[in-house]
């Protein structure tokens, strides 16, 4: 059995050792300021889907650290290929949060552009961009760019036929590929004993990957074994693999009852292991934080719930015929025929 | 009165009752009944190894019920939503559809894959399509379509019950309406698994359709009545085989056909509809048989998606068009 | 003189010496040039960094592409036969499909896909498919299908210089054939990639088909000739989009048309091509639109796959038919 | 990395060891017979497509110690799901000439009734037949009964998603499925180095599979290595996975030229490591079969080979209407329409 890579316990005690050298408070503050305004963006997101203003809502609480640790360990240059429940890792990208809520709300399929970001648009078909990842590592190989691409996806995609593709075709082409699986235990109902024979890491490193397990919860960890993982990516080592260990607290979306088929002791027992408490602790006991600092912090994700709220309510449906765009680089007639005779149809009730 | 989900879950039930061979699978369809609680309660009575939560895995699901179904059992598949059979196409296209054939009769291969369908429920993207072209267009697969809670309950019962695979699409902005079920195997209105179904008659127009837009053809057809228009309102509920001779017939009458479906017009199972139509019907065609789909485009976001659905107007503007041909 | 295969290889030669971002990629198509030998000798040429060996799973080739396509490159897949396309339909439909439209244009995948389709090669089981209409319903690709050497070429090179996927169907049963294929893009013989292109004119009757079934359509007409009639044939070419204009401008000069393919005609393209047929050429028609095609069952073996695939007869019999409906 | 297991070296030696002591003259002299007799149809199979007989034909030759020790340690009762190259395996379980070859000769997509062998119609879509496999297991384990299952496949099939699929699901369910692959170094021009960047046991046991690798070209490694796997299996272990090293001597098939794409060089080695001779060494060292047990053999192939090309000329391609049988349990009327139209019609033709 692996080691779980932890740095920070669940009490705030920081392990010695070398990896802890790298630690200091400067990066602990913006971990923590990260994963505060990634959980109030989350908030407000889940109150404006029950409000009527979102279709549908994924919450990524709890899944914070694994996300803000790992995406602050890449470069900004590096691609990122992400599953559908990586709000907090958009953010950290920059994604504005109207980019990040016009598919919930309907309006969009979505909402920003992957190459300003360096980010992909969210993939709901599990498992589908974990090949894209690859083939878009190994172009980056061929141009000889000192780039790499990460891409997450959840414990449960793990079982689809194209992430193994993917994971044995990177290991085959030697792709600077980090794969990022985000075990948050549950995929909607079911468990991980219901998903898989052997821990994934067993089976990952079977496929020739570098692997590394790491504690989810803990943002220092998940920051270091990404640094590590890039480092090792970028050195031309071959792709590699993390497993983060961590918890989705709330239920699947805004349409699931996770009470229909998990425990409250269960979840319980993860909130105890939450991964803002944990960091606020070091800070407060190494005294790397002052009040200033927190509630400046809370001010400033004050200000963002309402920046949210306000995109939000602001993102309007573009026009019926928007749905012709974009299909075909040109339409050509037998598209545009069919737009022209819908704007037709549409004008006739508007006489 | 049940509504359409309680009428599957109920056709489940029976059919697991009845049939010892017969087993439930899917992602989520144990402990949390499904997404859309269709297979609710059923783990509970018969046991997580008749009513079984996969892993995560498509081809998986279907692929091992093939060889559940070698063995004996008669596996009823749920697939989570329309756009996640795609993982599944191999196994259903290549082996599912072809064991029979390919064995000469020798490996029957009875699985049902049911597969909510088509839209109309604000949801994300994958979560709406109408694909149902894509297997009425593979040979070995019976295809059909509950658009009620009396087919969703005997339709399924006989797709279990039958020999061949069956590709079960439930219009899923249907489930929470409600419809007799009818008690019996024996009565009347349990039509066999491949007969088309008469919902309305009428003398000008037949309307030609299945899932979802049953129900807007119907109010269609009221609507159209009103102004002094008689439609004939025909349900397909068999995509594959298609019961021709009931289509064919109604049209004769009527001499003007609208074919109404969800899924892009564009190469659709309309298209079938009406050229087999423009074959047998040719002589009777008053006006060229027109049809009524999603446009030409990937299913729109949420907000787009009743511009995109043909609805009550869609489907009067093309009656219009037949009857002033 | 070309064969097809060494046409289709000699555009893919242009497309590699061309544009440094295209490449090559898919099962065997390195070392071995193929089982088709179509991409013979390009990787000597080109590099195994260009021309790819991948390894053996064909949603991994497509989903790789995409991103490849993503970062700028302009990948030609090749899948090996038409019955292994399937493991890739939901790269293919659900990404490559609507990437354009998901992100609203913001990300474009200029990828190939060459997939060696239909019959009358004697071969095994899943090397014979015609499963165009899968695509063709699928919206945000373009499907093509080249019959000649000249469309081998040039249809290929305006398919891999095109933005949007597009889906290259080559009719096996041809790639040994030969014609000419002219010297500059300039060339009136080199047609937009989604025209239809009238290979005979005729007054009769309109033979629509595309594929493998050019070459019989063709011997179809010159049969008929002997008979008196005059057929005209039109090579769709574009399966998807379909030149309409070309279709029906056809048509409605002959007032009668019969569609050929190899696929299953239940739910085939054919059903596609009637039924607009019958809708814009309802005044021309003076019989209805027959579909000539192969039938509602699985492939079978190769000792009967020639009383399967239409031919020269059966065309022939249809044309009969609308000629004394 | 793992020790490949082996009991008879290249030159006949049989190996101490405790396993060993479960070989005995008369498993030596079957399992000689059995491959002798599988290498004689293959070869035969190969003289009638040269002759235009067969449409295409795929040899097994250099793995019938692979697919002979495999199968003779399961039971009769086990069912066994192959691949396309399975001949000497299918000839163990007693499929007549005629079955093998009918739908290489184009008469029929398969030639035998699958429950009677307990060994289904050969798959031609890679890795398709494992999900089946593990299905069937599961059900056999439903049904409480006291089989296996076993599926064979090519270490090129085992990038297919399905392939992992298989793997993760056996193992999440421990279904008594024995996964058997014969690594034979390239899936047509593809080498295992263009295939997996790590070894496939590696990635097999990484899934939680247990597995073993064995000397492809040792029938009797191959033979005590499946029987272990097999008891394991039957006691409720969970699935086993075995890779077989060996080596696919002929051309991927005969449509096929190998000169293409590898060396004489490596075929020639690996023709040094002939799982026939070995056997053959052994017997002769071991004085565990003379000279009449040889000639009996060799007289035995040549009838079998006699028998294989009577039926193969014997096989006759059915009634062309036959394409209409068997693709719905009942036609039903659009079916039946088409075959009458179509009896009809060729009927036209004998006027
Ligand atoms: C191919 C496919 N199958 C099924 C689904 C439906 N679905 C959406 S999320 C989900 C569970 C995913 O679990 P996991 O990968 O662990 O990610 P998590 O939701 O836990 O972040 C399922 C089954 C889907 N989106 N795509
Ligand atoms: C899904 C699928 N893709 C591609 C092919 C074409 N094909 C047939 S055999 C083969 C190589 C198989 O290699 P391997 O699995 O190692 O088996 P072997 O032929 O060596 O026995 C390929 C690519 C196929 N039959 N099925
Ligand atoms: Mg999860
Ligand atoms: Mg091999």
């Amino acid at each position: 059995m692996v080691e779980i890579f932890q740095l920070l316990g669940p009490d705030g005690d920081l392990r010695d050792g070398p990896s802890a050298s790298a630690i200091d408070a400067e990066l602990c503050r913006a971990l923590f300021r990260d994963m505060v305004l990634a959980r109030r963006f989350d908030d407000e997101a889940y109150y404006l889907q029950r409000q009527g203003e979102l279709g549908l809502w994924l919450q990524s609480r709890g899944q914070e650290a694994a996300q803000v640790g790992s995406i602050r360990a890449l470069r900004d240059t590096d691609w990122v290929f992400p599953s559908y429940r990586d709000h907090a890792a958009a953010l950290c990208r920059g994604i504005e949060p109207a980019e990040l809520l016009a598919q919930w709300r309907g309006v969009s399929q979505s909402g920003w552009d992957p190459a300003r970001y360096r980010f992909h648009i969210y993939t709901l078909v599990l498992a589908a961009q974990l090949p894209h990842a690859v083939g878009y590592a190994i172009g980056a190989q061929h141009d000889g760019a000192d780039e790499l691409v990460m891409t997450y996806f959840g414990e449960g995609s793990s079982s689809e036929g194209e992430a193994n593709e993917a994971f044995n075709w990177a290991a085959t082409m030697a792709a600077p590929v980090l794969f990022f699986c985000q075990n948050n235990q549950w995929a909607i109902s079911t468990p991980t004993q219901a998903q898989f024979g052997a821990p994934l890491h067993q089976r990952a490193a079977g496929f020739g990957l570098s692997t590394q397990v790491v504690d989810g919860n803990d943002v220092l960890a998940v920051h270091v074994a990404t640094s590590r993982a890039a480092e090792a990516v970028r050195c031309g080592e071959g792709p590699a693999f993390i497993e983060a260990l961590t918890y989705r607290i709330a239920g699947h979306s805004t349409s699931d009852d996770p009470t229909r088929y998990r425990s409250d002791a269960e979840l319980d027992h993860w909130q105890t292991l939450d991964p803002l408490d944990r960091l606020r602790r070091l800070l407060e006991a190494r005294g790397w934080a002052d009040d200033g600092f927190f509630t400046h912090l809370e001010a400033e994700a004050t200000a963002l719930a309402e920046r949210v709220r306000g995109a939000c309510r602001a993102l309007a449906a573009p026009e019926a015929a928007s749905m012709f765009d974009h299909v075909l680089a040109e339409p050509g007639p037998a598209l545009a025929a069919e737009r022209a005779a819908y704007v037709e149809y549409a004008g006739s009730f508007l006489d | 009165m049940f509504t359409l989900s309680e009428a599957i879950n109920r056709g489940l039930r029976a059919g697991l009752e009845t049939d010892p061979k017969v087993m439930v699978m899917g992602e989520d369809v144990g402990r949390l009944g499904g997404v859309f609680r269709v297979t609710d309660g059923l783990q509970k009575d018969f046991g997580a190894d008749r009513v079984v939560d996969t892993p995560l895995a498509e081809a998986g699901i279907v692929g091992t019920a093939i060889g559940l179904a070698m063995r004996g059992y008669r596996p009823v598949c749920e697939i989570q939503f329309d756009g996640f059979v795609y993982p599944a196409f191999n196994q259903i296209t290549s082996q599912l559809a072809k064991l029979r054939a390919r064995s000469r009769g020798r490996v029957t291969a009875p699985v049902v894959i049911r597969v909510p369908f088509s839209g109309g429920i604000g949801a994300v993207e994958h979560h709406s399509e109408s694909n149902e072209a894509y297997f009425t267009h593979t040979a070995g697969l019976r295809v059909v379509s509950a658009a009620t809670p009396q087919d969703g309950h005997w339709l399924l019962r006989q797709a279990i019950a039958c020999d061949d695979p069956v590709i079960f699409f439930e219009p899923k902005c249907r489930y929470w309406s409600k419809g007799d079920v009818t008690e019996s195997p024996d009565d009347p209105l349990v039509l066999p698994l491949d007969a088309a179904r008469t919902v309305r008659r009428g003398d000008d127009v037949t309307l030609l359709t299945w899932g979802s837009m049953v129900e807007t053809c119907l109010r269609a057809a009221t609507a159209a009545q009103a102004e002094g228009h008689s439609l004939e309102v025909v349900d397909l509920r068999s995509l594959s085989p298609i019961d021709t001779d009931t289509l064919v017939a109604s049209v004769r009458r009527t001499g003007r056909a609208v074919v109404v479906h969800e899924a892009p017009t564009f190469g659709g199972l309309g298209g079938e509809v009406a050229a087999a139509l423009g074959e047998h019907c040719f002589t009777s065609l008053e006006a060229p048989v027109m049809r009524v789909g999603g446009f030409n485009v990937p299913y729109p976001a949420a907000h787009l998606e009743e511009h995109y659905r043909p609805d009550l107007d869609r489907v009067l503007d093309a009656v219009d068009r037949v009857l002033h041909y």
